[in-house]
């Protein structure tokens, strides 16, 4: 039998939603020895009542959550290091009971996770920021915005599928409604509609999801409405392909060599069709401007398409292309934050190289 | 044992009619293709019912019941009433069908867009912004000045990089002079990040081309050993 | 009415949504959960919406005599071929033996092993075509990719065998990796992140509201 | 003739060409083909010969279009797995990692293998599937296995009955429940992870194979992730390392060891760094390098000449594209 656990602590585990507690301990004399492979915990309700195995850890742990507790029941810990021949055997009763028991104890839940803190001060500061360049904006103020070059080139390429007398293709990512990029993507669909009904030219919007296929129709139909040509509108330009992220890309490739679209958008989130659609249109030597916020997708946008929204600018991409003051605004907050991030990198480098001060633990996001 | 020789033949036959799209679009590829989007699009259907409608909701709120040692029908799990907000919610979304309500799919359409929209933007605040400046910051020489010339030039790098990669996405301020400088010089990394990604990206691509033929070359036609 | 019970909804479910990180306690530890359920169901609902425009189209194609309209109705026989297999198997529909599992594994994975494996040519192509020594920042792209690919395979190495260990092509393709990539993907999550909040929050104020459509 | 028909002749040929190939391997005449080391010199010489060929056309002015880059790349894939030519494989240090993260585990610890991923990627992570397997039964390590796609857990099992069809590992007599268990998909990505937190049972009521939770021996003191002593996770996409890193390593502080596509690989580079991940296996180089680690060289180091090849060739498309674009006078925009 391995030496006992010296001291156990147990505490209701702090910042959750109840239902755990802590337990620690300071690892058996024999562990350095080689002599313990496992710690079993036991618990019971009362101090010298029956002890129920419930749960393990490996040898060097130090802790355990116990998370099957229920809140506001006193509880009592044992711990017993087993040697590894032991594995797979029943404990014998006389080593359980040799252990010291700790407690008593109960769980308990809260009502704020203070470990999380730094995040709402983050936030709150980012929020801030952009709420106050929207009212800026709304209250008048000029707001200075840099060129875009994929986003100047939106009018061009509308106008060149106009001139050719062919379709624009516009494809929405292959993710879902619950993703920021497909909706950012189906945002700046507005848009491009409302242009592509000025022009008068054709605009297809295949689709992967359902949910897609819905708002995609709205915003679409609203586009042309505002644009003052709600007759115009066909429910089937936005349409429905399949679910399946390459079934969607076959079918898309299908498409654009058959139908030769003079411009193809991708604004969304992609994955590895990303290229399939890209190298395809390139192929019939489309106007290709993608967007994306998926990093891994970005070189292949690159190499093949015209234009490439990097990341943030897909998220910007419908406040430029409306020039709402609103939306402009929000952009300029964005910016403040990222200054913002720019001198905490440059403050936090200096006090660490120099060894000043832990600076990036403000940083620290809970383990 | 014909269903073996039938099952593989069309496993070849599919897998060599969408690469004759390579070639270029014909009657072959589109057949494949149409067998494709027609396939995939039942495969989700199905998989969306059997997984989420039934598995997820009807088992969740009806859990089924089984018979224990004494004889006693009993629940396998409590049934979870919460899940009954996702079907008003989805029946919300299919009065689509119907012109006359559809507009209120909306308020489903709403309340996904919001819950993504407020999920997101914490979890991409705490996970990306926080965690990767929090990585950005280091001490550059190694806590204790012990790090290696390869170590530090590294650190050096990665700070510079992340520091001007953002300078080049500021929207409100045009890129001239040094601030433009600066840009310039994040748009290098950006350039060097998509070229490394793209080099690392062929060879996972290639290893999926040399999955498909190790299959048609020795599954099918056994010419490997 | 119809523009700003659905604005409300957002505002609010978004607020929560924020909130709920912050909150340990019931109901709020459960909200992720919840949603992540809820969505699934009306993912599975919207999915019919999808099916019948799907079906609706192709039947149109089919009614009108388009050109290919043949394609069509390989279209809507495959789809009402898995699906009606589907249903008629059961909810152990995916288990080992079914005729569903040999429409997965025989029809459905070539398909989409192939179409995924068509990567192989084109990131070939693309990379004859668009790595050209334009200008410095395309130089730099052709640079990074032909040191990471080289350095990726064995080949790689053997190449620049003369040089000592941890100089090799190797050796530079994970400093690429390690230092530049990483200081850039950094640099683009950051801005991503920002970005989405951003565009989250004028989601959560009713600013950005399009995708609600119109009245 | 008209090229239509052309054409259909050809695919005609071809495909029945194939189908006496075909009937010669089910009739047992037809043994397969390797090619001698003095044939595969052969072979890659007249390969690099026509290379330059080609070269010489591009400086003459005459470019070659897209498919017979396609063309190349086929061949650069598929005749390598004919050549019997071993190769030498350096050891990267991410690999490195997560092998000497491995050895730190006491022999007979418990580990969750989630598969993530699907057949289209299983070229690349089935090598490492099995061979992580192989590993774990070499210093007996239970595995437990569970899957975030719904075909991952399919992956899990065939990369088992492939390992297990090795007499030394079917010796070790791995009992299912007992030292290995499947737990099977379950949907709901990383929402999954953040609920096995707090409680395994809640996600995975029963096994792969409808078995209850509470049955099953090896998971009898599995509550959460802290009675299990590593993850590893094979990823292709979304959910994967990135949510495993996010929420598992984040916020119940696991050991977490990743496989991944070479196309993920990248993105949780960082995760390296910052070591929130203990190494790293990347695409079919990954997994050839962790062959070779373990000691058992498989279908990851066979298939890495391919992947040589393949490199070599787009390496040598991107070279000719650069020759004709400066020999056009580096105005011209050349389209192919």
């Amino acid at each position: 039998m391995p030496s006992v656990v010296a001291s156990i602590t147990v505490e209701d585990t702090p910042n959750d939603g109840g239902g755990a507690v802590t337990v620690r301990w300071e690892v058996s004399a024999d562990e350095l020895s080689g002599g313990v492979n496992r710690y079993v915990l036991y618990r019971s309700t009362s101090q010298d009542g029956a002890f129920e195995e419930v749960g393990d850890a490996t040898s060097n742990a130090t802790t355990f959550i116990d998370g099957s507790t229920e809140d506001g029941v006193s509880y009592y810990y044992k711990i017993v290091p087993l040697p590894k021949s032991m594995i797979g055997q029943p404990t014998p009763p006389a080593w359980v009971d040799a252990a010291r028991t700790a407690g008593p104890v109960s769980s308990s839940a809260q009502w704020f996770d203070w470990r999380r803190i730094n995040v709402l001060v983050g936030v709150l500061i980012l929020c801030v920021f952009i709420i106050y360049y929207i009212n800026q904006a709304k209250a008048g103020k000029k707001l200075f915005i840099r060129k875009i070059a994929g986003l100047e080139a939106v009018d061009e390429a509308v106008g060149r599928a106009t001139e050719m007398g062919k379709k624009i293709y516009y494809i929405p990512g292959t993710q879902d409604m619950d993703n920021v990029q497909t909706i950012a993507g189906v945002t700046i669909l507005g848009r491009v509609a409302e242009l592509a009904a000025q022009y008068e030219t054709y605009l297809q919007v295949p689709v992967s999801r359902s949910l897609v296929l819905v708002t995609a129709r709205e915003i679409v139909k609203e586009a042309y409405s505002k644009a003052g040509r709600p007759d115009a509108f066909q429910e089937d330009q936005v349409h429905y392909l399949t679910d399946d992220q390459f079934g969607y890309a076959a079918g898309i490739d299908g498409m654009v060599v058959r139908e030769k679209p003079a411009t193809i958008f991708f604004m969304g989130a992609f994955y590895a069709e990303s290229l399939i659609l890209a190298e395809t249109g390139n192929s019939i030597g489309a106007i290709q401007i993608a967007g994306t916020g998926m990093p891994s997708q970005l070189p292949f946008f690159v190499a093949a398409c015209d234009y490439t929204l990097i990341g943030e600018e897909l998220f910007a991409a419908s406040a430029y292309l409306s020039r709402e003051p609103k939306l402009l605004g929000s952009l300029k907050g964005q910016d403040m934050g990222k200054a913002l991030i720019l001198i905490a990198i440059i403050v936090g480098l200096l006090l660490e190289t120099f060894g000043i001060w832990n600076f990036s633990r403000l940083f620290s996001v809970i383990q | 044992m014909f269903w073996e020789h039938f099952a593989v033949w069309v496993a070849a036959f599919l897998t060599l009619g969408i690469y004759s799209f390579l070639y270029k679009d014909n009657p072959w590829y589109k057949l494949c293709e149409s067998i494709f989007v027609g396939i995939s699009a039942g495969y989700w259907f199905v998989t969306l019912f059997w997984d989420n409608i039934y598995g997820k909701f009807w088992v969740g709120v009806f859990p089924p019941t089984h018979v224990n040692e004494l004889g006693e029908s009993v629940r396998t799990a409590q049934p979870d009433y919460w899940l009954l907000v996702g079907a008003v919610l989805g029946l919300l979304m299919l009065l689509r069908l119907v012109p006359k309500i559809g507009w209120l799919s909306r308020w489903s359409l709403a309340f996904i867009v919001g819950a993504t929209a407020g999920f997101y933007l914490i979890n991409y605040f705490s996970s990306n912004v926080m965690r990767q400046v929090q990585d950005t910051i280091m001490p550059l020489f190694g806590s204790g000045f012990d790090a290696s010339a390869y170590v530090i030039i590294g650190n050096i790098v990665v700070a510079v990089g992340t520091f001007t990669g953002l300078i080049y996405f500021f929207f409100s301020k045009e890129h001239r002079g040094a601030f433009g400088f600066s840009a310039k010089v994040g748009i290098f990394f950006l350039m060097v990040t998509f070229g490394a990604s793209f080099g690392y990206t062929v060879m996972s691509r290639m290893s999926l081309l040399i999955g498909r033929i190790d299959f048609l070359l020795s599954d099918w036609l056994g010419l490997i050993r | 009415m119809r523009r700003e019970i659905p604005l409300i909804i957002t505002g609010l479910v978004g607020i929560v949504f924020v909130v709920q990180y912050f909150i340990p306690h019931w109901p709020f530890n459960r909200m992720n959960a919840w949603f992540s359920d809820w969505f699934s169901i009306v993912q599975a609902c919207a999915i019919w919406l999808g099916a019948l425009n799907l079906l609706k189209i192709s039947l149109e194609k089919i009614a009108r005599r388009k050109s290919d309209w043949g394609y069509a109705v390989v279209i809507i026989a495959s789809f009402l071929l898995i699906t009606i297999i589907g249903f008629v198997e059961g909810e152990s529909f995916r288990d080992p033996g079914t005729r569903f599992t040999w429409l997965y594994d025989f029809v459905y994975t070539p398909l989409s092993s192939t179409m995924f494996a068509i990567l192989a040519f084109f990131v070939a192509s693309a990379s004859y075509r668009a790595f050209r020594a334009r200008n410095f920042e395309a130089t730099l792209l052709l640079l990074a990719a032909f040191f990471v690919m080289m350095g990726r395979v064995p080949v790689g190495d053997a190449l620049t065998a003369f040089m000592p260990e941890g100089w090799r092509l190797t050796d530079l393709a994970t400093w690429i990796m390690n230092f530049p990539q990483t200081a850039g993907q950094r640099a683009i999550m950051i801005g991503i992140a920002l970005g989405i909040v951003s565009t989250s929050l004028r989601i959560i104020l009713g600013i950005e509201r399009s995708h609600l459509g119109g009245d | 003739m008209s090229t239509r028909i052309k054409e259909i002749l050809v695919v005609a040929l071809v495909l029945v060409f194939c189908a006496i190939i075909y009937i010669g391997k089910v009739s047992g005449w037809m043994k397969g083909v390797t090619f001698s080391p003095a044939v595969s010199m052969i072979v890659i010489i007249l390969l690099a010969a026509s290379l330059a060929v080609i070269l010489v056309l591009t400086i003459r002015g005459r470019l070659v279009g897209r498919r017979t880059v396609f063309v190349y790349v086929g061949i650069a894939v598929a005749l390598p797995l004919f050549m019997s030519i071993s190769q030498y494989i350096p050891i990267s240090p991410e690999v490195r990692t997560l092998h000497d993260g491995l050895e730190d585990l006491q022999d007979g610890s418990k580990v969750l293998v989630s598969f993530d991923y699907d057949p289209p990627s299983a070229p690349e992570l089935q090598p490492m599937a099995e061979s992580f397997f192989r590993y774990c039964m070499d210093r007996d390590f239970k595995i437990v296995i569970m899957g975030l796609w719904p075909q991952g857990p399919l992956q899990a099992n065939q990369a088992m009955e492939k390992v297990l069809e090795d007499p030394k590992y079917a010796a070790k007599n791995y009992q299912y429940g007992v030292d290995w268990v499947n737990l099977g998909f379950q949907t709901g990505n990383e929402f999954v992870i953040q609920r096995m937190g707090t409680d395994f049972r809640s996600m995975f009521a029963t096994d792969y194979s409808g078995a209850n939770y509470e049955t099953l021996p090896i998971v009898k003191n599995v509550k959460n992730f802290s009675n299990v002593d590593y993850v590893f996770n094979l990823s292709a996409g979304y959910p994967g390392t990135v949510e495993w890193v996010q929420v598992a390593v984040d916020r119940y502080g696991v050991k977490l060891g990743a496989g991944n596509t070479a196309v993920q690989a990248p993105q949780c580079y960082p995760y390296l760094r910052s070591g929130q991940l203990i190494g790293i296996l990347g695409g079919m180089n990954g997994a050839a390098e962790f062959e070779k680690l373990t000691g058992h060289e498989a279908k990851g180091t066979k298939f890495m000449l391919s992947q040589s090849f393949s490199h070599m060739i787009v390496i040598a498309f991107i070279i000719i594209g650069n020759v004709a674009f400066f020999m056009g006078g580096r105005k011209k925009n050349l389209s192919v």
